[in-house]
């Protein structure tokens, strides 16, 4: 594909001083179905399209509860994804334990980047091939991020990540000004849209294509599964 | 299970302490995210007895927030070896500390909760340690001291407002922890508490009202417990913030106590 | 360590002792918890105390673990606190890693496990468990500091544990009485039986006292109550 | 570059035959890619501004910031991949942190610009590791020593400056700096020359969007690292705008 002599190692620089085989663990991310985040003041939402990988097996996992107040989306490697949701369903544990308060959003995907980054700089370790949406709460409101393999992340007000989530990203961007004002049904029903664009024309949401939904709200607590 | 460590010695809580004369362990320097071994420090024997002590703290909360008082004198054994101990600590803009029991125990804690503070404030999201949560670590730093029979020989009284609601919270060397409207650590405990207590079952008192008893109690506890001071601090935090008094002097008259002169 | 007094009799000061440190602390506090058919009631005193001073008088020492299971523990209050943030974090691993929210036979289990994992440095608590099993039966469970854990219908623990133990076995358990007929025990029964208990632990008892704390356990939720005892 | 694609080229511990280690030059042009990061260190302090790229517009405004707080006193400005700069903020922060419970004092600049440069140069000597793709600026006032800056690449060197920058637009940047009496220049004046040089230096085509960071740490500030405040920098924003627009209409008038 873009076979050249720089991409076989984490740990070497292209003389244009890019890292392949990071950019190639960025396009692992776009394999996996899509999946859309956003918020409104009081809500954020995750809504993921779940694949399954034949007619005879269960659908894929895309939305991991985390915390009481954090949940996030795949999209890319699941097992990669596991790893991360362990940890920081972990690190979640632990400032639990230390502080009696569920752990600020933003401090955890701190976290996060430092882990992933590691991966990005040593002969032994490849970076992560999956992309989050984190979808969270705590005392500044609901928070949206996107983590990357190259050990990015974003503070989102939306976001659309995984196969053909372009479309997606095309329609938030057009109704971005709206979502902070909209009510719970209007702020799914945008995500719904948002997501039924990353479909082939002929393909829509149905009951053969399955959605997983969870919203995280200022009442505390997610699962609020609409299917 | 990771975050449970070892079950016979709980796990440090931090990590990435001073360690002087290391060189970076390479490659990475992933430190704070693996669990780091066991230590020379894990070996040594402990210390078991407090050296320069203070005395009691005394934590009252009002109705719209807290105030805490304890006198500056550190004593050696018998010997009232320093007067000038300050052992109120402005933890950040919702939390007061005041602390009682070895002073260099005390010390040693300070810095690391002033650094926890730093670290927060490099991380720059405008978020604050709440009271409940700094009482809530104090008690796990000291219950994990304790289990390791190396206790730091303390009572700390968290004072602060957490969502607009007073907090006064205590922690021994144990990590044995409580709130109540009132606390009084050391002799202070058999000594003020009865004061306080009687206060506060008639009604939520105002801060000026609150002040004024502390300030009784102070007064009663210097004429009874031989290891306190005629100097004190007292400090307040309500949603307003902290404030912190400079020490002050009690005015005592001990022609109260003609008896001792009697033959 | 080197001894002083052992090793060097000569050097060693008469009358000067050093101060041992103490690990443990005896916090005081009784807990009682009664199990029906449809229900489990627990109620546990509000004081928490050492020796003859009191820290607080409104320490609630039920720790609600789920819709369906209550910790009641007393002894050793910075053991118990430890404890049971150790219980809560493992409890919600469960939940991840099982979906579903722990049964209270599955608690008690891992609670005796957890004790006895600390055989040699014990957690100096009495626990008593209560809850509704699988089956929608109300269960009590109770343990010894490292782990012995036994499931009964009734239970007192604590510091009044000894006293009220009697009672109860007398009262619901019906022991050493003739012509009784056995009978399920209603819930408004039990919940008054466990209010003169404690009146009596509270009576003979100095670290029990002041308030009870009780929490009703049914398939419908947790309802909580409160109830006066004398405060000397 | 003649020695490129000869194979000397693909790791970090291996010289060249003409004795350069392309690794770490690659390493800096990742530096080169990013936007453009500026530290200006007057006579009571030094002023960080950064042109910070916004590639969606679906990010939360002021999101990854590229300026941190080291410690109370110290400031970092990064440039490069912020993931690797990151870990760079951690390590310097872990390092003040450590001096400070050794020494019960803020750590020294000059000290801690050794030992951030230390690990990373670590960085440029084994295969297994590459160099980090990142340059930071580091800034400090204090009583004793005055406004201190240092900037540290990613080959482990570092210098202390004056005036630098680092970037896309290094050498614009530097020839505006160039221009300034820096030693004369408070660090009021200097926010509002941060904030010109770095909207004369941005490129419209390339670039779109951009967010401009400034922060400042002197004496007014007690020697504190902070953000510059929003109504100051409101004001240096604008008067780029306008001195942009002005150059603009200047070169209309040629034409």
């Amino acid at each position: 594909m873009f076979r050249n002599q720089y991409d076989s190692d984490v740990t070497v620089w292209s003389p244009q001083g890019r890292l392949h085989q990071v950019e190639y663990a960025m396009e692992a991310v776009k394999l996996g179905s899509a999946t859309v985040a956003l918020k409104s003041k009081q809500f954020a939402v995750l809504i993921a399209l779940k694949r399954a990988v034949s007619e005879l097996s269960a659908y894929q996992k895309k939305i991991i509860p985390i915390d009481e107040h954090i949940s996030i989306s795949i999209s890319g490697l699941t097992a990669d994804a596991r790893m991360l949701s362990r940890f920081m369903r972990t690190e979640c544990l632990n400032y639990r334990y230390a502080h009696d308060a569920p752990m600020p959003v933003g401090r955890l995907i701190g976290m996060v980047g430092n882990k992933m980054q590691i991966c990005t700089q040593r002969y032994d370790k490849r970076p992560l091939g999956v992309g989050l949406l984190v979808a969270g709460y705590d005392d500044q409101g609901p928070h949206i991020y996107q983590t990357c393999p190259s050990a990015n992340f974003f503070d989102c007000r939306a976001m659309a990540i995984g196969a053909r989530s372009q479309s997606a990203r095309t329609y938030l961007e057009k109704h971005l000004n709206t979502f902070m004002d909209c009510d719970l049904n209007d702020l799914v029903a945008h995500g719904l849209r948002a997501l039924r664009d990353t479909l082939p024309n002929e393909v829509d949401l149905n009951t053969k294509v399955i959605l997983k939904i969870i919203l995280l709200t200022s009442l505390g607590g997610w699962n609020a599964d609409l299917l | 299970m990771s975050f449970m460590g070892d079950l016979m010695n709980p796990a440090p809580l931090w990590h990435n302490g001073p360690s002087p004369g290391a060189f970076y362990s390479f490659p990475g320097n992933a430190t704070s995210l693996r669990p780091t071994g066991h230590t020379v420090q894990d070996f040594r024997a402990h210390s078991a007895t407090p050296i320069t002590t203070t005395t009691t703290v005394i934590g009252l909360r009002f109705d719209k927030g807290c105030v805490l008082a304890a006198d500056t004198l550190g004593s050696y054994g018998s010997l009232a070896r320093f007067r000038d101990c300050n052992r109120l600590q402005k933890v950040n803009d919702l939390t007061l500390l005041g602390a009682g029991g070895d002073y260099a125990d005390y010390q040693y804690l300070r810095d690391i909760i002033e650094q926890k503070i730093i670290d927060e404030q490099c991380i720059g999201d405008g978020l604050q340690l709440k009271p409940k949560s700094l009482h809530c670590w104090l008690t796990r730093v000291l219950y994990n001291k304790r289990s390791k029979m190396d206790p730091l020989w303390n009572n700390y009284v968290v004072a602060g407002v957490q969502d607009g609601e007073p907090f006064l919270g205590s922690v021994d060397k144990l990590g044995t922890a409580y709130e109540d409207a009132t606390i009084a650590t050391g002799l202070g405990a058999y000594m003020a508490t009865p004061l306080l207590r009687d206060a506060t079952e008639k009604g939520p008192l105002d801060e000026e009202s609150a002040k004024a008893l502390v300030r009784k109690c102070m007064e009663v506890l210097f004429y009874r417990d031989a290891r306190s001071f005629p100097r004190y601090q007292l400090g307040v935090v309500t949603s307003a913030g902290v404030t912190v008094e400079e020490p002050v002097e009690l005015k005592h008259d001990w022609s109260l106590a003609h008896m001792i002169h009697m033959k | 360590m080197l001894s002083l007094n052992e090793n060097f009799p000569e050097y060693a000061v008469p009358g000067a002792k050093q101060v041992r440190f103490e690990p443990y602390a005896d916090n005081g506090g009784s807990v009682v918890a009664i199990a029906g058919d449809d229900y489990a009631v627990i109620g546990a005193d509000t004081r928490l105390s050492t020796g003859f001073s009191i820290y607080t008088r409104e320490q609630k020492k039920l720790f609600k673990l789920s819709d369906l299971t209550v910790l009641g523990a007393t002894g050793c209050w910075c053991d118990t606190l430890t404890l049971t943030r150790l219980l809560q974090a493992r409890m919600r691993m469960y939940e991840h890693e099982h979906n579903k929210a722990m049964s209270t036979p599955a608690v008690a289990q891992m609670l005796s496990t957890m004790l006895y994992y600390k055989r040699f440095f014990p957690y100096y608590i009495s626990n008593v468990l209560a809850g509704l099993d699988a089956e929608g039966k109300g269960c009590v469970y109770s343990y010894d500091p490292i782990g012995h854990c036994e499931r009964s219908n009734y239970r007192a623990g604590g510091s009044a544990g000894a006293q009220l133990q009697p009672l109860l076995d007398n009262q619901i358990g019906l022991k050493n009485m003739q012509n009784v007929q056995e009978a399920p025990l209603p819930r408004e029964k039990a919940l008054a039986l466990l209010k003169d208990v404690f009146i009596s632990a509270a009576e003979r008892d100095i670290y029990t006292g002041d308030c009870i704390y009780i929490l009703i356990i049914t398939a419908s939720g947790i309802q909580e109550e409160k109830f006066q005892l004398r405060k000397d | 570059m003649s020695s490129i694609g000869t194979g000397y080229d693909l790791s970090a511990s291996q010289f060249s035959p003409d004795g350069r280690v392309f690794q770490v030059e690659y390493a800096a042009k990742a530096v080169e890619n990013s936007g453009t990061v500026i530290g200006l260190r007057g006579k009571d302090g030094v002023v960080f501004a950064v042109e910070k790229l916004v590639t969606s517009k679906l990010y939360e405004p002021g999101a990854n910031k590229r300026i941190f707080h080291v410690d109370e006193h110290i400031g970092m400005a990064v440039a490069g991949l912020i993931s690797d700069a990151r870990q760079i903020v951690e390590t310097a922060r872990s390092e003040a942190s450590n001096y400070r419970s050794q020494y019960g004092i803020p750590a020294p600049l000059k000290y801690l610009n050794e030992r951030v440069s230390m690990y990373m140069h670590a960085y440029t000597l084994y295969s297994a590791v590459r160099p980090y793709g990142c340059s930071v600026i580091m800034g400090t006032w204090s009583e004793h020593d005055g406004p201190q800056m240092y900037m540290l690449e990613p080959s482990g060197v570092s210098f202390s400056y004056f005036g630098c920058a680092v970037g896309k637009a290094k050498q614009a940047a530097k020839t505006e700096i160039e221009k300034l009496k820096l030693a004369d220049m408070t660090v009021k004046q200097l926010v509002k020359e941060a904030a010109r040089i770095i909207y004369i230096v941005h490129d419209e085509l390339k670039d779109k969007q951009f967010e401009l960071e400034l922060s400042w740490v002197s004496k007014d500030t007690k020697g504190r690292h902070q953000v510059v405040p929003r109504e100051v920098a409101a004001e240096a924003e604008n008067l780029a705008k306008q001195a942009l627009a002005d150059i603009e209409d200047s070169d209309d008038g040629e034409m």
